[in-house]
Formats: C-alpha cells, structure tokens, sequence
C-alpha cells in the first residue's frame, strides 16, 4: 500500500516547484497575458526543455528522460499551481503521447527526440466549432495525403510546428500528423478567455497530412489520448486548486473587518473548508488516475474521467471562490485571482467539457457492470 | 391577486406611454458609441424626462418631482424600459447622494445643487468604500484635520462608480481617531474637480473599468461643505445606504432564453443540446429562479403600492441572480464544449455574451455587498438572528488592528 | 399591480390558522403518526367539513362556497404549515378538481354536494409501481364497465369512498369513477415515509368503473388535474417550509453554545438566510400558479411546473436543513422536525416527483417558444 | 504510487486470511437475530480474536494486544471486513473508554479492567453529551459533589451509544462551577448496574433506538474511580476524543452502485431511467465523490504506513458521506415516483435501503461532530484559520447565559 509520491518522486516535484518559483511568478505569466503579440514566455518554455520536463516521461531511446508517468504528474502539479504560460500540455500530454501511443517506429524516432529537445511545438485539432465534434459532424477531410478543412478553436495551433488532427479519409475518421509550417495551413490567433495560453483557427486547404495510427479509429484514439492528457491536465488543476485555497487562506488571515481577520468568520472559514474538501477528494481521484496511467491499467478510462471530473470541479470551485473570498479586491486585473479563474476554465474545456466526462465515466461503469 | 392595473393606474400608464411615444430619442445603437457620446444623449433626455417631471417623481413639486406614488414610478419605468434610452448615469446621485444633500445640507446649498442635478447638468458619486474598508466601510481612513474654516483631506477611496464623469460628490471621512470607529466619522460633499482630487479607473478583470479609485492630497473643503454635525457622519452615511437598494438594480446578463437558444442550435451527437435530460433539469431551475425573482419583484411593487416600504428582504435578489449568472453563464460555455474558450464577439455565439458574463459575474457576487453581507443581512434584519460578536465596538479607531 | 392576498383573503387565511393552531396542534399529528390504526384525524377531518373548506372552491349550486381558487390556496397554506394529518388534498385537490374539471353534469351533481358536506373521502389512482406510469407501462383496464388492475401506492386509498383510477379502456387510456366500498375491490395499508397520510394498495377486480371525461383523454386529464393539484399541494409546501424556518430560528435563538445563542454563529444564520431565500422565491412562483388557477389562464402549465418545482426544492431544503439546526435533538421522534421531513417527502411524490415537473416545465417553454 | 503490500505486509494478510478462515464463526443472517442474540456472538468472536491477539493489535503484548503496526491492523480489518462476522460492539469502549482509563487510572484499576474489555467480557461506554451540552461538550451540567470519600452525582447525559448493554462507562462531570467552564470538570468511571444509574433509550426519527439517555440519581462513586485530577476532567476527555475519529466509521448505506440498480431496472416512458442524462450526471458525481473517499482512505492508511499519524483531514469523510446519502437516498426515492414513498420491506426496491437511509442520513450529519462543526475543525486545525470569538473563556460556569 503506497498511495501517495515516493521519497525521489516528492523531491522531483519540490524541485519543479523551486524552479517555477524562479522563472515562473506572476509576473511572468502577466507578461504574457497583457501583451496579445506574446503567445507564451519563451524563456520559460526554454528552461522547461532545459531541465528535461518535455522528454520526462519519453523513453531514452528516444531522448527522453524515460520517467514514469507519476514523475510527470508530480511536474503537472506545479505547471498548474505556477499558472504557466507555456504550450506545456499540448506538446507533452497530447503530441507526445499521441504519437507513443499511436505512432510508427519511424515517426517516434522522427518526432519524440525533437519534442524532448524542445525542438517541437505541438498541437491537438479536433473541435470545428460549438459543441463536441462527433462522427456525425467532422468535416475536416484527407484525401490523397492532403487534408483540408478547418479547426477552431486548436490550443498553441498559432505557434506549433506539428499538429495531430482529427480527420476523415475515404468515409473513415483518422488521426492525421501535418507540420503546420508547410503549404496549405492558415492560421489565426483568437482572442479567449485565458490570455495567458496561444489559441488559434487553422485553415487547411491541401496540407500535407500523414496517417497516425489505424484508419478509422480517429476518434477511438482521440479517446485514448484524451484519457492521457486528462490525467496529466488533472494535476494541473490541482495545483491550481491548492493554490487558489493557499491565496484564499492568506488574504482572508490578513484582511480584517469590524476589527477582526475575516479568516476567523465562519462564512469565510466554512467556504475554505469547502475548498479543502473538494481539492482532496479530487487530488485522490488524480492519484488514482496516476496509478491507472503509470502501470496501463484498464481502469485507465474510468480513473481519467473520474480524475478529469473532480479536479475540474475542484479548480472552478477553488478559483470562484477565491475571487469571493479577496471581495472587491479579486475583481481587479491587478491582483491574480483571475488568472486563475481564466486557467480554470482553459483547463476544463481544453480536453472536453466536464460533463462530457461525466457521461464517458458513466458509460464506462455501465461497461464494467455488463463484464 | 392579479397583474392588471386599477383605473388610475392604466390611466397614468397611457399618459406615460404616450408622453414617451411622442419624445423619446430615436433609436440608437449605444454598443457603437463611446461613453462621451452616450453621456450626451443621457443628458438630453434627462433634462427632457424632467421638463415634463418623470425624473425625481416621487419628490414634492418645489424639488422637481411631481409627488407621485412609488407606483407610478414603478409604471414610468416599465413603460420606459420598452425604449431603448440611455440609462444608468443618474441613479446614483439622484438615488442616493441627492436626497442625502436634501437632508442634510443648508438651504443655500439645496437651491444651488439640486435642480441641476435633477435636469441631469451635473452628476453626482457616492465616495465611501476604501481599500481597506469594504464590507465595514466605517472602518474607513481618509482623514479630515480641520485648518481654520477649512478642512484639509488626504487619503483614498475605491469602487466609486462614474467619478470620472461625476462633477460632485459625497465624501465620508474620519475626522476623529481617537473614538470609536462609528464616532469619528463626518460627512461632506466636494467638487471632483477640485484641485486635490485624482481620479484613476480600476482595470477590472472583466477587462472593462466601470469603477475608479479616488486620491485625495491636501484637498480643502470649507467647513460648510459639511453634511450633519461633525462626528455624525455615520448617522449620514445610513441615509445614504438606506436608498441604495433601491437605486442599484438592473439586468446583469443573458438568462434562461438565451441558453435555450444557445443549446438548441448546439448539435451532439444525439441531437440538439435541447434534447439532453440534464440540461433540461437546469434550464428548469434557472427558469424558476429568474421568474421567481421577477415576480417577487411584483410583489415589492404591490407593497409599494399599499403604502408599505420594500424591507431588506429585497436582498434576495442579488444572491440568486449573481450566482446564477456566473452557474449560467459556465453551463453555456461548457455547452460550446473546447470552442467555449473563445471570446472574440465575432465568432462566439451570442457575440460572445456569455463569456462576457462569466468575467462579469463574480464582479456582481461582491458589488453593493457581498453573498456573505447579503446572508446577514438577511439573517439579522428580516429574521432577527442576533449580530455577529463585535469586537470594535469600543475601541478608539486608531488603536483597532488591522491588516493590509 | 396586486400580486398578494387581498384583505379579504388575509382574513380567511388568519381565520384559518386560528382553528388550526387550537384542533391541530403537533399532539393531533402524533396521534395519527403513533398509532398505525388511526388513518387521519376523523375530528380535525370533521371541523374542516364544519368551516366549508372541503367546498370553498367548489360552486354554489353544488353546495360549495363558491370562493376562488386563490382563497383555497390560503387555506392549503395554512394545513401545510400545520402538517394536517387529513384527506385533503385526495379529496379536494385531486378529487373534486377532477369532477369540476372532466365531470359530466350528472356526476357533478352526484358528487360535488357530498364532497362539500364532507361526506365523501377521495382518492386519485394511476401509479402501478416504481417510476412515473405512462402509456406504455399502463395495465389497469376498464371491459364493460368493469375495472380490473392494481394501483399502487393510492393516497388515502384505503380510507376514500370515491377514487378516481387511470385506466385503458379499448386500448384507449381514460379516468373513471370508482365507489370503493362496492364489489371487486381489496385494499391493504401500505407502511410509507409520512405515516401521518394514509396509504394502500388497492387490487381491483371487477370493480364497477364509470367513465369520467373523454375516452383516451386519461393522460391529458390527469396533467390538466395535476396542474391544479399541484399549485394547491405547493402552498401546503410552501406553509410546510415556513414553519421549518421558524422552528429552526426559534431553536437557534434559545439554544446555547459555547455561551453564545447558536443563532449567532454565521453557519446557522446563512443556512436560515438560504432557506429564507428558498422559501421566497418559491412563494413568488406559488402567488403567480394560483393566479393562474384563479383566472384559467393558459399559463398554468408553465405556472403550475414552476411553482411545483420551487415549493419542493424549498420545503425539501428547510426541512432537512431544519433537522440540522436543531442538532442531536432534531434527530429524535418526540421533535416535531421530522414531521415536517416526512411530510416533504409526501408532499414532493404525491402529484408526482418534481423531476418529471421539471420535464415538463421545460417542454411548456419549448412549446411557448414555437407558437 | 501503488495499491500493493509489502512483503511483509503480503505476508501477515496471508497469516490473517488464513486464520480467519479456519476461526470465523458461521455465517449467519446477522438481521434476523436479536440484539441480545448478537451481542453473545460478537462477545465470543472477540474472545477468539483475543486469544489469537486480533483485537487491540497495537497495543503492547503486555495489555493483550500485539504491538502491530497501524497498517496491519488495517490489513486485519480489511481481511474480517471480507467476511460476516458481528461487529461494533467493542468499538467505542476498547478505541476511546478503555485508553482513557489505560491512561488515568491506578494499577490496580487497570489490572482489573483492561483484560476482561479486551476479551469482550465487559462493554464500555462514554457518557460526556448532555441535552444541554453536544458541540460544546463542556458546557455539561451534570454535577458531582464530595461527600467524604465519595462523590454524589446527579444530572443526564444523552446519545450514549450501547448504554443499555454496557457494563462500566467514562463519565464526565462538574465539579466545580464557579471556575470557568473548562476548568471545573472531573472524570471518572462508573458501574453502569449501580443504582442511581438509570438507561432510557433515544427513540429516533428513523424508529430504531441505536443511542440512550442515562440518567444518574444520587449516584455515588469512590474517590478512587476519579480519572485525573479533580478540576482536570476536560484534559482527560481531550485524551478520549482524540480517538474518537479513529474508532467511528464504516459503512452507511446504499451508494452509486445501488442506485445505479435502480434506475436501470426503472422503466420510464422512454427506456431505463439508467439513460436519463440527468441521472448520468448526478451519478457521476456519485461515484467521484465515493470512490474519492475511499482513495482519500487509502491516502491515510499511506501515511500510516510510514509512520505518520493522520490528521483532522478524515474529518471530510463524514461531512461527504453523510450529505451524498442524504442526497442519492432522496434521489431514489424520487427515482420510484409516487412509489418512494412506500416503506414496507417487502414491497419497496432494495427492501427499502433507499428510504432507510433517508430518514437515517439526517442524523449521520449529526452524530459524532455536525458538518458545522466538522467544517469548524477543518478551517481551524488543518488550514489554521483562527477559532471563533469565544465569550465564554473566563466567565464562571453558574454566571454563563444558557437556553434550553
């Protein structure tokens, strides 16, 4: 019975925590945030590389430092309480391990030493407008090796080099690698609510597109991907949560009305217990979803839905209640809670709404009761 | 219980509706126009409405209204929210600083400000609330130290609505330290344009700055700027809040038909949005929430109608439709699934609404009292539930601790 | 612009709660609730014939008192906020709504006189089993007159004279009348949730059934007869609601704690503060269903739904929370709390589970929005 | 991160297993029997359990037990959980009197009575919430006066669970009341069979009677059953209550699976109930919240395992489990329709485990720490958030205002 980091797991992390302590305050993430010319802190996302998050859970072979899966959560955590503006998820827990899970040998050997060298921006393209994209909506299409279409909104897709993007070929949906540098590819920044992530529409019209994986099974691998990214992105949420609380906890300890701190009224003591409650019982949703992601567990896709469900409301939660408990103080643009109200929401919807988790996981345990 | 008007009242509706019919400025798109612009057209029909005494109503003749019941205000603003005219700039000072100068202020100063104000040539801002004094805004500490005749005041205010278009205010300041922070409190009014008075908007993080901070350094007011007795500001300052609840009010955001809207045009994979069970269930919570809230607002008018006077138990309507709008507005972003991160108005449906709304809401939770100020409200003046301990009730103000 | 009682209602409703507070004090409720062989409060069920509740809405030609809908309303409010262990509301809301609203000319002039005279007890009849009927699940059936089926539970079946049963009938759904003290009919008192309200189950055989309103309107019927049921039933959750809130307060104020009034902690005075809002808002949707009821007007659907679904939530929320106020002794029977939770429980599934009102309210939207 | 034992661990669950196969009592269907039929199989479970030195297990050998670790004897609960042997009886008396008294108590005393609890032999019980007195323990009443060598006690205590089968109990008593309410308390031990001890069960609003109210006419108890000093009874009771949360638990009722039955088996007009999006929703809610505790179990017995004690944070367990099956048992009931409300065993779904646990939820948010006061213990103890205001510090017992 080991439910919690190990001893080198918990000083990796402590480690994460010192380095974006350095290169990742506030102050950076705002940089970003109030200038819409900057997509992400470049410096940053070059310390990142440096310390060999990007590769952490690549295998040697391929450059990487071929760490567990946990060692990357441990990173997770403190990417999300660190708020950092860095294409961090779309190129590690959607680029890289769509292609170690669906990739050939020779686009592994290709593309995951450049992702673990930083070399590579990556990007996941599936959405084509409001709601969930479906078989029964996709338009984007492949023919002849050439895709074309468009995807709005792709998370980093201004600043990526290579996208996976979810395509149909030959009446069958597919997963589709397509360097965005090449002919054919438009893109255009939007304006979101989280300024401080890039986020653009992609035009293709005869890009150069090339199969990843099994034809047909674009949106079972989709699925699988996501289930991956929503594990890793579930730390992100809890290290943001952790931080919205611990922000919370020391304005309320400092701020004082009719002559006493708010912290000791019980409207603001009982709302941070709330917060306390739901960013445990979602951190033991994610450590499940660690252990299920680690070891390949079958349990994969309920642990991820149930981690993704938990942490998202534990993060949106966290971050509202945050801006309430700072009063007048947390609706201004200088003082930080919105940042973390803005990532709370990129996080909920980047990987698919909540309540699209919420039917997954359901549909999972109708699938577990029938076996 | 029915919803028709008596005799006098649909009486004086149709005056209304055709006096409005007959004058009220042609339509314009107030999105396109810039908040100078907009104060313009507002002062024009202001000084129109008052011509014809349909601004102040409820006030005695000699000051500009017509004596009207609170009924027949209610009416002018019924009819007078079916036309698009600018709206907003006056409530405050009219609402809220004026009667308090009426009550307060010599006769010199009530013929000098107050049918100006009422024909909408000068505006008037409400400057209590400091950055550490919010929810307990006696806990204020912009000083006034008196010097001869004048009095001379430093400090800073925040959250004060249109100071930057304002051209007087209302100012609570402390004047005495060494009394308990209720006892040392003095009210005045003041010239924001007056040397000594910087006004910088707040960025919100809605990305807007509908409110200011205010500085004051070194500004001097003559002793007879002064509202009420001198530590009685407190006393004032009650006055002031008392109609607050009736000023403050008005749409917040997109409701339940929007959403409605929204989902149906949502296609998943098993049809519209609409279609879908669970959000069924919330569409029919909203709707019973902004209906309910609608028609409790009936119910104050019938009160006033009755003569009674609308008791704190309108402070039910903030808490519901605040945190509505921010559940609300979520739900409709989440319903857009990824493409709900995506504020540009030109591609997001609704032109982005309920984006807007989300950044918007939790500005709303806190505005003219927070959730928590609410409860209590609530708790203590329409349920009776004892005050909370009070630990600063006899404490000199200057030896109270405090933290940032 | 009146949106309250009128003076005169005002009156009726004081009157009302006078006669309440002196012959249905807690003590009248738990005899009926102590003792499983007292069905109702026969004396009580007397007193209210005497003050001509059973027939304040019911015409003057048929030996009512012909009031309006609004002043029955009052009075609902009223048993609600005494928790009145009476047939009332199977005998006025369902019942002799149902005559007024289906009833041929005859069947008005049979029954509606007994109704007001207190001589007839009513039952509504259409559940069969767990989850909402509906026509595909519908077994009861009416050949030749005669009724054969199971209803399961009936409100007051097992005490009523005359109940009004759901049933095909030539592979048509309709109402019919059926005198219970006649031949083919058992019934067996089933244990429930209020044992303040009398349950059974009711097996016919054969039983002698008279068809009331249109054949194949028995769906349509029984939503026209539940929408007025409904508005009734929301005023007896609303006074229900009312009365946790004053318990609760009056509990808080006198009750110690660290030697302060617990009413004096913010977790209690917000938890009455948001039951005080609950209670409100569900009064506002209460006030427009009855003026809807009141005047026919084509509203009540959406109205009805609507205050259904508040008075539940309300009554729901300041019964249990009310539980909780009173602590330890909250938890026990000789506290009256229970009764009130007991009687939510009741009052939520009698007219059917506010989910399905829920349902409903939002395709009466989907409808307005169409026309 | 792994769900794993140790070698070691692997090796004493074996042990465990396999003696609890060879010694388990037979199943037998626990609901039939009688609580005195119960209470004569639990107690000689427990003697089997003792003489292999399964109970107590972390304490040392010296006083029956084992010196186990924490995790083994969550490995030998997890092993008995598996199967059906009678449980609960010895819980409160061996996880908080009994310490207590290990504690306090002289040799001689603890000679006499630590054996014969740890064999089941005698029941304890822990008498300290009075009627006037539940949160705030120490606002008790009940007194106790010297009267040469022995005390003379009168007054009631409530909630005390097993009290009608309990051989001796902790009592909790005011000595003094013209010191501040803390200070004047005094433990002791009692004969629960002396005269002057009275039982009356607590008929609860579920029916069952799980808790009494003890009542204590001129009771008298020796000196030498005083625990602690005289005027140190709450330091004592601090020692008791500290184990409190280590030795109330398990299991409370149908959850997500159960539900989840239920709806599928459910036929609504358009299919199973189970393909209601809005019951998906909520279900999934469910299982996050349940499953999350049980993980959040897992995450204690973790740092159990590596030494560390865990802290107040079990407190969210109960505040969780005890709103959720407040929640789904009324979802339920709902989910049956006009057909929830049906009671009877025989008839209703699941034998009526949903209305069951609806009507006992109530007092699961209750018994044992409110959610009010479980939240209070969080924002204090685990976030450091200050305590309340607190009037009652130095103000003699007899001079404290009181209520009921």
């Amino acid at each position: 019975m080991n439910f919690d980091y190990s001893d080198d797991q918990k000083f990796l992390k402590n480690e994460a925590r010192k380095f974006l302590d350095a290169h990742c305050t506030a102050a950076h993430v705002r940089k970003v945030l109030d200038n819409a010319e900057v997509s992400h802190d470049v410096a940053l996302w070059q310390g990142v590389g440096e310390q060999g998050w990007l590769g952490a859970a690549i295998p040697e072979e391929f450059g990487g430092l071929g760490l567990g899966r946990v060692e990357l959560c441990a990173i997770a955590e403190e990417l999300g309480r660190a708020c950092a503006p860095i294409p961090f998820a779309s190129t590690v827990y959607f680029l890289a391990e769509a292609i170690m899970l669906a990739g050939s040998d020779a686009q592994k050997a290709k593309w995951l030493p450049k992702i673990a060298a930083g070399e590579v921006i990556g990007a996941y393209a599936t959405s084509e407008g409001p709601g969930t994209v479906n078989p029964q909506t996709l338009q984007a299409n492949v023919s002849g090796g050439k895709l074309s279409g468009t995807k709005i909104p792709v998370t980093d897709g201004d600043i990526a080099d290579l996208a996976v993007v979810l395509a149909n070929e030959n009446g069958k949906p597919g997963l589709f690698l397509v360097e965005l540098a090449g002919a054919g590819v438009t893109r255009e920044t939007l304006k979101t609510l989280d300024p401080t992530r890039s986020v653009a529409k992609i035009t293709f019209s005869g890009a150069a597109a090339e199969r990843l994986g099994d034809a047909g099974e674009g949106f079972a691998l989709t699925e699988a991907v996501f289930d991956r990214a929503a594990v890793l992105i579930a730390f992100e949420q809890l290290g943001g949560a952790d931080r919205c609380l611990e922000m919370a906890k020391d304005y309320a300890m400092d701020r004082y009305a009719f002559g006493r701190t708010i912290a000791g009224y019980q409207a603001i003591k009982h709302k941070l217990a709330d917060i306390y409650v739901k960013n445990e019982l979602a951190r033991s949703n994610a450590y499940y979803g660690a252990w299920a992601l680690n070891v390949g567990a079958a349990e994969l896709p309920i642990a991820a839905s149930a981690a993704r469900v938990a942490s998202s409301d534990a993060f949106w939660f966290a971050s509202k209640e945050n801006v309430q408990t700072h009063g007048g103080m947390g609706f201004t643009w200088a003082v930080d809670c919105h940042l973390y109200y803005r990532r709370s929401r990129q996080l909920a919807l980047v990987a698919g709404a909540p309540k699209t988790w919420k039917e997954r996981l359901v549909r999972q345990l109708e699938r577990r009761n029938a076996a | 219980m029915d919803f028709n008007d008596s005799p006098e009242e649909a009486a004086f509706r149709t005056e209304v509706r055709d006096w409005l019919t007959a004058n009220a400025p042609e339509k314009v798109d107030t999105k396109k126009l810039s908040e100078p612009e907009l104060l313009k057209l507002a002062k024009a029909w202001q000084a129109k409405k008052a011509e014809a005494r349909f601004t102040c109503m409820t006030w005695p003749e000699a000051l500009g209204g017509r004596g009207a019941t609170p009924i027949q205000n209610v009416i002018y603003n019924q009819e007078e929210s079916k036309f698009d005219v600018p709206r907003g700039f006056f409530d405050i000072g009219l609402g809220m600083c004026v009667p308090t100068v009426m009550a307060f202020a010599n006769d010199e100063t009530k013929q000098r400000f107050v049918a100006p104000a009422v024909r909408g040539e000068e505006i008037w801002c409400q400057l209590f609330s400091e950055p550490s004094a919010g929810s307990d805004v006696a806990g204020l500490r912009t000083r006034a130290v008196q010097d001869g005749d004048d009095w001379v005041i430093n400090g800073q205010k925040v959250w004060t609505s249109g100071a930057h278009y304002c051209d007087f205010g209302i100012l609570l300041v402390r004047t005495n330290p060494d009394v308990p922070k209720h006892k040392g409190l003095t009210m005045f009014w003041i010239d924001m344009k007056a040397p000594g008075v910087e006004v910088r908007p707040i960025h919100q993080m809605s990305g807007g700055s509908n409110f200011n901070e205010v500085y004051f350094t070194d500004l001097r007011v003559k002793d007879s700027q002064r509202l009420g007795a001198v530590g009685d500001g407190w006393k004032v300052a009650l006055v002031t809040l008392m109609n607050e609840r009736l000023a403050v009010g008005g749409s917040t955001g997109p409701n339940y038909p929007e959403i409605m809207e929204l989902a149906r045009s949502t296609v998943t994979e098993t049809g519209s949005a609409l279609a879908n069970d669970a959000f069924r269930e919330k569409l029919a919570d909203w709707y019973v929430q902004a209906e309910g809230l609608k028609l409790t607002r009936f119910r104050t008018m019938t009160a006033l109608s009755r003569g009674q006077t609308p008791g704190p138990e309108s402070s039910i309507g903030k808490i519901i439709s605040a945190n509505q709008l921010q559940d609300l507005s979520n739900a409709a972003v989440e319903l857009e699934d990824q493409f709900g991160i995506i504020t540009d108005t030109a591609i997001a449906p609704l032109e982005a609404a309920f984006q807007q709304s989300l950044m918007w809401a939790p500005g709303l939770r806190i505005a003219g009292g927070t959730d928590e100020i609410l409860k209590n409200i609530i708790a203590e003046r329409v349920l009776g539930l004892p005050g909370d301990v009070r630990v600063d009730k006899d404490v000199a103000f200057k030896d109270m601790p405090t933290g940032r």
